[in-house]
This record gives C-alpha cells, structure tokens and sequence, in this order.
C-alpha cells in the first residue's frame, strides 16, 4: 500500500531514513512531500490527499484538531526542533550573529515555525531594525539552507537537523540556546480523509520508536514521546 | 535518472500533452473570431483571454484554489461529481493548465489569422467554398506554421508551469509532482547532482526538441518559399 | 438569366450609387476609368462587399435585400470572380489550385484539359504558386475561375499583365466559354472591349452612366481608336484603303495611326 | 550614361542569361511574352535578386560583380524600380508616400507639383493607401518612384490597370521625365512599347533575343500591329486612305482592323 | 492595501517596466536576423531564444543560483563588478527577468517582421533608403502592432514572473518581494483578506489595462483598416 505523508521541510530528510527502513520492514511505500508547515496546512485545508501530517509545530495541528480534520487522538508530539545559526566563516556565536552586517537567511516566519523562531531570536537580540532590508527569507526552511549553502548568502539562521544530516563542521555554527525562542514543538496528525488510517498510525508508531535516529539527527525527543 | 523524476516527467509529458491537445481543439474557433470580428465586445473577450499572461500565477492559483476547494460551493460541487476534490488532483492540473495556457495558443492563432489577410479567403468563397471546407482547404495550410507555434509554446508553457501547480498541485509524487517542482525540491534539499541531472537533461531534451522543429521549419521555407 | 442590382452606400468619401438591369449572355463589358467603381460594383455583386447596401437579384434568385435582412454569403452566391491581383492559394501548385476549384463545381462544363489549354498553363502545372511570373498568374487565375464552374463569373482586368499572343489567345476561349458561363469583364483595352463585350455597361464616377449594345454605347469610349474594314491593300504601294465602321477617331491627313488586325474568330460566336 | 550586364542563374527550373550593353537615354523598352524573365532582369539590375551570378555596371560604377564577390546592395545603387504589384507604404497617405520618396532624392529634380500633375494623383493626395484603386495605386507607385530622384528607373509594366486618358496622359509624361531620368520599359502592348521606346530590347525565354533601334527591332514584335499615315481621309464616304509604314501587320480585304491615332505629342520631344 | 504589499507593487512593477524597456532594445535587430536570415546557425539561435519558454522556470532559476554564488567564477565576477552578489538584489532579478521574458519579445517581432513581407521594403530600398531609413519609416510603422504586443507580453510576463523569483529573489520587502511571491505568502499563510485584496486589486488593475489596450488598437484599426 501506500501512503502520502506531508512533512515540514526540517524533517524531510529524516523521514526519508525512516521512512526507507520503513518500507524494507513493511513492504508498503511511503511518499513523501515536503514543504513549510503553513503550507502543508493550507493545501490540507483546501482537500490535498495526504494521510499522515508531520508539522514542524503544534500550532497548525491544533488548527486541524479543532477543524476536526484528524483522527481523534493522533495528535502527538513527534520531535523538538532547534535552531542553529550558520556563518560561513568566522566563529559563529551569540555575538558573532548580534554584530552581523549583511544579508542573513531566514525561513519566512509567517510559513515556516523555524522562520518564526529566527525571528524570536532576532527580536530578542535587538536586530530587526538593523537587518530591515537584509533578511532573505527561503519559503521554508531547506530553502534557507541552500541559500547559505550555495554562497548567495553568508550566514542564517537553519535546522541544526540539516546542518547535522550535511556533515557541517560544529564550529561553523552555533546552537541557538532553546529558551531564546517559543518552543519548536514538532507534532504529528493523522488526518481523517485518509484512506489508510491504521498504516498511517502505524507510520507514525514506527518514528516515534526511532529515538535514537531522531536524536542523532539533532533534534530532542520530548518526554510525551517518552511516555508512550 | 531515480523513479520520482521519471514519474515527475511522465506526469509533466503527460499534463503538457492534454493540455496542449485540448486547447488546440478549443482555440481556433476563439481565435478566428478575435481576429475578425467588429463587434464592440472583442475587446473585453481579448483582455479575459489574455488575462492570464499578465496575472501572476499565484493569482490565477489562489482563485483556482478557492474554486476548487471543497469548502466552497464550486469546489463541493466538483467533488460530488468526481468523487474527489479537484485541487491537488491531476484533473485539477489539466483545467488550471488550460486557463493558464490559453493565451500563449490563442495569439500565435490570432496573429497567423490576421495576417493571413482576408484575399486568398475571398478568392475561396468565390469559388463556392464554405466556412468549413476554407478553413481545411486555404486557412489551415496557409497558417500552418502559426499552428504549430501555439501548440508549441502551449506545450512549453504548461511543461514550465510553476506558480499555478504549486498552489493547485502541491507536490504529490506520481500525481501533481510535475518536474519544475521536483527540481525545486532537489535545488531546496541541496540534492545538487540530482538537480544537475535534472535540469541539465531537460535542458538538452528541450534544445534538441526546439533545434529540430525550427531546423523543419526553415526546410520547408527553404523548398517553397512557403509552405 | 437576368441580374438586377440597385446598390448605394460609400467607401470614405467615395459616393457610389448604381442602378441596373442586365440581360446575362455571353460577356458584358465594364469600362470606365481608374477609380470610378468598377471594382466595388464586381465586389459588391460577388458578395464581398458588406458596406453598400441595396438590392441584388440573380436569376430570379434574391442574393441581398437590404431592406430585408438579406446578405446571401458569397459561396452561396455560385459567383465566380478573376481579382486584379490573382489570389492564387500559395500553398498548392496550380495543379492543386485548379483541383481545388474543380470539388466545386456542382456541374462540370469545362473539361479540366481544355481549361489547361485554353488558358496556356500546361507547362505550369507542377510549379508552385509562387514561383509563377505575373502573366502566369493571371492565367491560373482565370483557369481557377473557370473549374468552379459558377452561374455567372466576374473578370477584373483579367488580361492585364498579358503579352499580345497569350492575350489574343485567351480572348478567343473567354468568348468561347462565355456560353456556358456568363461574364462581365472589366477592362482598360477599348480595342479589348469592343471584341470581346457586348453589351456594354460605362462606369462614371460612382454611378452607372450608360448600358447598351456595344454597337450604341461603344461609340462614347474615348474617340482615339475605332475600327475600320479594309476596301482595298496593295502591297507594293503599301497602300491601304479602308472603310471606317461607326465609331471612328478623328483623323487628318498627315497624321500617323496604329493598326490593329482583329482576328477572324473574334466575336464570331456571340455576335454572328 | 551606360548600363551593362550580363548575368546567369536559374530561378527553380528556370534557366536565366543574359548579356547586354545599353546605352541609356530617353525610355528603352523591354518586350517579351509571358514568362520569359523581364521582371527577373529588372529585380537583377535594381539588386533585389541575389540568386543571379555575373556583373552589373552602371555609368562605370560597377554594381555586382559575382567573381569579385561585389553586390552592391539597392539602397546605394540609385536604381528607381517601379513594381508591376504597386507596393505603396500602407500606413502613410498618398502624400506620405510621396515625400518619403522626396527626402531621398540627392537633387531635386522635378518639382512636386509637376509629378502630382503629371500622374493625375491631384485629388488622392491624402487618401490613405491601402484606399486607393488598383489605377489610382499605380500612378502613386510612378511618381513615388519619380520623386526619389533615382539615376535610372525601371517601370513594370506601369501602366497595366489605367483606362485610356491616363495612359496616354502619363505615356506623355513619362516621355517627357525619361530626359533627366532614363527608363527602362516593360509594357505588353505593342504600340505603347512602339511609340514611347526607343530602343527596344527583346526578351525570349531566360534570354535576350535582340537588342536595337525600335525601327529596326520593332519590326519583331508581333505582325497583328502596324503604324501607318493617313494619305487621304473623306468624311462622307468614310473612305481612308493610309501608308503603311514598314512593321505593318499582313493584310487582306474584308479584314477588320482597328484604328489608333497617335497622339502628335508623342516621340516628339525623343525622336526629332 | 498595507505598505508592504503597496511596496511589492512598486518593486514589481520597476522589474516590468526596467526589464521590458531593456528587451525593446535589444530585440528588434535578433528578431530581424531570426526573421531574415537563411543562415545554417539559425534554427540553433530560435532554440536558444525560445529555450526559457519550455524551460520550468526553476531550472533558470537553479542555473542563475548557481552562476550568482560567488563560490563560481561568473558569480565571482559579478561581485567584482557590482560590488555585491548578484543573487537576491534588484539587478539579480533584472537580468533573471531579461532572460526569461526574452521569447516573449523576440516571438512577437519575429512573426511581425516575418509577416509584413518584402514588397514594401524591396521598394524602400530602391527609393535609396538604407538600413535604418527603412526601419524607422517602414518597417517601425507598418509593425507598430509587433512592437505593442511584444512590449504587453514582455511586461506582463515580467509582472507574473514566479518561479525564478521564488529562487534568486529571496523575498526582501522592497527589493525583491514582488507581487506574486506576496500574494503566494499570503495565501499560504492562509491571510485570505489581504490575498484577496491584492489579487482582486490586480485583476481589476490588469483587466482594466487589457481592455483599454485592445480597445486602442481596435479603434485605430477601424480607422485606417491598417495601422
Ligand atoms: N476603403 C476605402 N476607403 C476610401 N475610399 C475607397 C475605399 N475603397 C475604395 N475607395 C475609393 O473608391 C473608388 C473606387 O474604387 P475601385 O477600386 O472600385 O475603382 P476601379 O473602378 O476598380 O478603379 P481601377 O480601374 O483603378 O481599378 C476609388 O476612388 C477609391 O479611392
Ligand atoms: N522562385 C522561383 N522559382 C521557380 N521559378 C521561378 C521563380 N521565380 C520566377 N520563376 C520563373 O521564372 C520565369 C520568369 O519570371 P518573370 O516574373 O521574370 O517573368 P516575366 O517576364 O516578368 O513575366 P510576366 O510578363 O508574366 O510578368 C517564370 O517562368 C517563372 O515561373
Ligand atoms: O520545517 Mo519548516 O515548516 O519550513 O520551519
Ligand atoms: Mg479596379
Ligand atoms: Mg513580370
């Protein structure tokens, strides 16, 4: 069988590993489309075919619960994000970012949960009015990478999960401490015009028993998750 | 080339296709009347048809959308009736296709019309033909080349289609994943080589394809003077 | 056959009125001079010609009444037109052209191969349109005209760009073909005109000004050329001696005058 | 002033040579059936034809010259070319047209008002082209062509649409400009070529049959027409009496032959 | 309207109006050569011209990226000559847009040039005019309606440009947010008030502009039959 799931760009690629053990144990394929949260949920809101939702906050979730456009009681929490600052050269740090003059890549903010938190961490720093004009803002948050990863830009604000997956050095890059931004809670929904809900709630088990994976590749796992 | 492209480039192939064919039955009769007709409205009927050039794509999208999202009445509509919602379904991607393409098939139509100017039709009445058999016999093989134009920069224009598919399609593999998204994703998911193969195939094909249709044409030129 | 017409309008500033009745046999002539309306009137009754209003009757066959809503589509019409500029379909060769007149014709009067010799294009066939000098052109054209084998046919100064020879030539299988296909036949040539024409009809300036049998009406064509039979020729003298017909130039003594030999099978047909 | 050429190609299957020295003064005519290549020749000479090899000189200048890969293009050749299609610019009236045409003449040579009389184009002067009648466009072509002051000019078939008084208003003139500006002449009718050339070039098909004084080439042109001068003319009788002048047309009696007077105005000024 | 939006439509339309006005200019003499010319070299020219028409604009996009990073020599150069990198800046967008609009200017000329014929200019040329006598007199004249038509679809192709946008302008309010990337934010962010705003404001602004447009020419076109 198969399943579509929608995925905020964040965790993309960690799904795709998942996802490949996934089909080896199962049999089954997993289709993956990826995109910034605010997106995904607007094509779900307009009747997009997805069976399974992993959104890179709990906003958008909520939204669907009430909506009542999930299964009762999927609604879990996946994953927590964080948030990295990249400077391609330099020793990136607190400072580093607060003294930053040029262009600065963020995911956009309305679209994309790590765009909102880049913006919390700039506005907390003091620097939306010095970068007014300066910010480029990707459509989601793998657009913002390859922006500095391409060299158009140098330096943004990313997923460590993807400065982890490409193998970056740690000192080009600095963990954005978790209280400097609302909480990149990262959950998941099975949503109810799914044509396969049991697969698709079995998709999901399956990621949350892949603690080890999630943690490696940057991201913490949160004590709901724990419980279950 | 991985099985997601291949399917992105059938699906791409595939909605070019239909939409290029579909609109290629449906415009000349719009064009030949835009391009003779005294009637005071040609002008509203000319703006409506060349709309979508100069909407963005994401305007014609968001309409789209709302029309086609089951929220709505048009869109419930739709729904009952296919059984499944119309955005980001291939049906979907044909109609968005369509309205999207319609003027780059219409003017090269138009304009071959015009200028074919109304002598050799004279003549053709004259001689007893009708509507139907001028437009087989003297029109169609006098504006030859125009057909094919539109049809290709329909097909080319649907085959770049990208704000409009991005809005109605999303990016479902094997249903509205067509390449200019795929590609999109790779550039975003830094899969450069997988871009690479993309894009610079792509890039061949449609220079091969160009190279050989205008390299026909200019044949043809070359033996009549005119064909 | 009887073709009646009552027509008015204008074109820009050019008035245009005309009003006749017209016996169709064999071919009337149409003469005037440059930009008195001929074109428009030939255009007018083939239907191409939305601007002028009025009345057209063929046959007893209503073709336009104005006054009720009546514009026949000219491949209704059976009318046949030759264009001062050809028109040939440039896409076909004349073979293609010629074909694609002959699915026309609801009644095949002309045999395709005396079509090909009567206008001369026999060795044009297999060339594209294009490629055809102007003379040759013309000649598809009338060939063209001809296959459709229309009720009546229009010839706008079909003769024009023609050499002397091609023209004699086509003049006789014009005058041939004129029994099964009615014409009116523009043309510039008094000489052309008086042969080939009759009745005649005279073109003023948007308006009809005289129509008749070209042995009445032919004497107010412009007064230089007339014809004459010869009484008498002595070749050693080169002496010459003829009796002027009707409508003759003016002539004095010492002045010098063109010649022109009228081929024996001119008019014999129609007039004769 | 010389013009001299001699060019080879073929057109499709149509074979071209041609060779000739012409020594250009007053209107040289250039005469041939249907087909045979006039307009080629002049579209060679004006270098609108790239497809023909060899060598074109005018007045020592040397236009084309295939071997030493000369070809000069039209615009530096000041060949005026008057089309047998008339090619008037459409977007401009008749007096656009014209002064277009003015602003390229390195001397003025004739006055406007002089062109607009002598075409008879007085009141088309701001019509709009493509309004015009096949005539009314022709007589713009000439003097638009006239205007542009050129160092020789080439007319096809110029007078092909016009009614009689036009055409031997304009023959005069034409007879009359060919002083500053010598012409090169492509009629079908043989007493226009007769009377208005002098010499006469004729063409038979691809090539150049002869070359000469129109006294002595004349005579080829084809026998249906003659000259004559009036010995003996009695009103009442209506007996005529002429003198067959050398190229005459073979007689007999009871022929009908047609009468041209020439007007005393022609040749004139060219040949005495 | 809120500011930001108005200001998207200022940088949208200073993209048109700069990339349009820079096309009228380059194209006129490449649409003559690709109109006239029998050169073996040709059909390789058309294919090239008319490849941003079949190409998605994403690829463009990914290949200007790619030339724009300062990490390749081209983009390396760039900077060196405009003192910043080319990607997300106003000129970036300029040069992405000149490109990708190309064919839509060439097209419409080409056919233009094409379709006026040689009688008229064969005549200029005897009447001693030269290259450009001809083409300010005649061939200016007598294809004005080209000239529109291209200068209209360049402009409107520009105005609803996206996928290039999306990829080399990095969304920066008032530099390089234009109309389509605002309006595709709004609509994903689900702010449907301002994304019905801005695309109703558009529609109405471009219907209008359309129909007075084809308006003109009708009008002008009655009164001449030719203009
Ligand atoms: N669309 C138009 N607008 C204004 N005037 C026009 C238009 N069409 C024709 N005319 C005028 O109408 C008159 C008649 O034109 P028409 O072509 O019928 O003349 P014609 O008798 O055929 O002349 P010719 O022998 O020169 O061909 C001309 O004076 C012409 O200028
Ligand atoms: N492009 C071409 N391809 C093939 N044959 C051609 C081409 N152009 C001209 N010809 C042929 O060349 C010959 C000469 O043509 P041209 O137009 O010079 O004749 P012309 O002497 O002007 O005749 P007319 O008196 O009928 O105008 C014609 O037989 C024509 O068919
Ligand atoms: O992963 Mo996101 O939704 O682009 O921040
Ligand atoms: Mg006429
Ligand atoms: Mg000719």
């Amino acid at each position: 069988d198969e399943l579509k799931v929608a995925v905020a760009a964040n965790f993309a690629h960690t799904l795709s590993k998942v996802a490949e053990r996934f089909e080896a144990e199962t049999g089954h394929r997993v289709r993956i489309s990826s995109g910034a949260t605010g997106a995904l949920y607007t094509q779900i809101q307009h009747g997009a075919p997805f069976d399974l939702f992993l959104a890179a906050d709990s906003h958008r979730p909520q939204l669907l619960e009430q909506e009542q456009k999930i299964l009762p009681g999927s609604r879990v929490t996946y994953a927590i994000g964080q948030l990295a600052y990249w400077q391609r050269s330099g020793e990136p740090s607190e400072q580093s970012l607060a003294q930053w003059q040029a262009k600065l890549a963020i995911a956009n903010p309305r679209l994309a949960p790590y765009g909102a938190a880049a913006r919390d961490v700039l506005g907390r720093l003091g620097l939306v009015p010095k970068l007014k004009g300066k910010l480029v803002t990707g459509s989601n948050i793998l657009q913002t990478y390859q922006y500095v990863d391409s060299g158009n830009v140098q330096a943004g604000l990313v997923a460590l999960s993807q400065l982890r997956s490409a193998e970056v050095d740690p000192h080009h890059y600095w963990v954005v401490p978790d209280h400097y931004h609302a909480p990149l809670e990262q959950q998941a929904v099975v949503l109810r015009r799914s044509t396969n809900p049991q697969l698709a709630q079995q998709l999901l088990d399956y990621l949350n028993r892949q603690q080890r994976l999630l943690t490696d590749a940057g991201y913490q796992v949160s004590a709901h998750v724990a419980q279950r | 080339m991985p099985s997601a492209d291949l399917e992105a480039l059938w699906v791409t192939f595939k909605l070019a296709a239909i939409t290029t064919l579909s609109l290629i039955l449906v415009c000349p009769p719009l064009a030949w009347w835009l391009a003779h007709s005294r009637s005071r409205l040609r002008p509203m009927v000319e703006a409506i048809v060349a709309l979508p050039l100069v909407l963005p794509p994401t305007v014609l999208g968001f309409y789209l959308l709302l029309a086609f999202s089951p929220q709505y009445s048009v869109g419930a509509m739709f729904e009952g009736l296919f059984g499944h919602s119309l955005a980001f379904s291939f049906a979907g991607l044909v109609i968005g296709s369509m309205i999207y393409s319609l003027p780059f098939v219409v003017q090269p139509l138009q304009s071959g019309f015009v200028t074919m100017g109304t002598g050799e039709l004279e003549a053709a009445a004259t001689l007893g033909m009708g509507r139907w058999k001028r437009f087989h016999y003297v029109v169609f093989p006098m504006t030859k080349r125009s057909f094919l134009l539109a049809a290709m920069l329909g097909f080319a224009h649907t085959l770049g289609e990208f704000g409009v598919v991005l809005m109605i399609g999303g990016n479902i593999p094997g249903e509205t994943q067509v390449i200019s998204i795929a590609l999109f994703e790779h550039v975003e998911a830094l899969a450069y080589d997988q871009a690479h193969m993309l894009a610079g195939g792509l890039l061949a094909l449609s220079m091969a394809l160009l190279v050989f249709i205008y390299g026909f044409l200019q044949q043809n030129e070359r033996r009549w003077g005119y064909w | 056959m009887l073709l009646s017409f009552d027509l008015h309008g204008h074109l820009g500033q050019f008035q245009f009125d005309a009003k006749c009745d017209l016996q169709m046999a064999g071919i009337t002539g149409l003469f005037g001079p440059s930009g008195v309306g001929k074109t428009t009137l030939l255009r007018a009754i083939a239907g191409l010609n939305r601007t002028l209003e009025g009345r057209i009757e063929l046959d007893g066959r209503v073709l336009q009444d104005s006054d009720r809503g009546i514009f026949l589509p000219p491949e209704q019409r059976r009318i046949g037109m030759v264009f001062q500029d050809s028109r040939l379909f440039p896409h076909l060769t004349v073979r293609g052209n010629l074909e694609l007149a002959k699915r026309q014709a609801r009644d095949k009067v002309i045999p395709l191969q005396k079509v090909i010799d009567g206008c001369g294009i026999r060795d044009l066939m297999d060339k594209p349109a294009p490629s055809l000098s102007a003379g040759q052109r013309q000649r598809v054209a009338i060939a063209r005209a001809l296959m459709a084998a229309p009720k009546i046919l229009l010839l706008d100064e079909p003769l024009a760009a023609l050499d002397f020879a091609s023209r004699q030539h086509l003049m006789g299988f014009l005058n041939d073909s004129a029994t099964p296909f009615p014409m009116v036949y523009i043309s510039h040539s008094v000489s052309e005109t008086l042969s080939l024409c009759d009745p005649l009809i005279l073109m003023g300036p948007g308006c009809i000004d005289a129509v008749g049998p070209t042995d009445e009406v032919g004497q107010r064509l412009p007064k230089r050329r007339g014809h004459a039979e010869v009484t008498h020729y002595d070749p050693a003298t080169r002496q010459l001696t003829l009796t002027l017909a009707e409508h003759a130039p003016e002539l004095e003594a010492g002045q010098v005058v063109g010649l022109v030999s009228e081929p024996r099978w001119l008019r014999s047909g129609s007039t004769e």
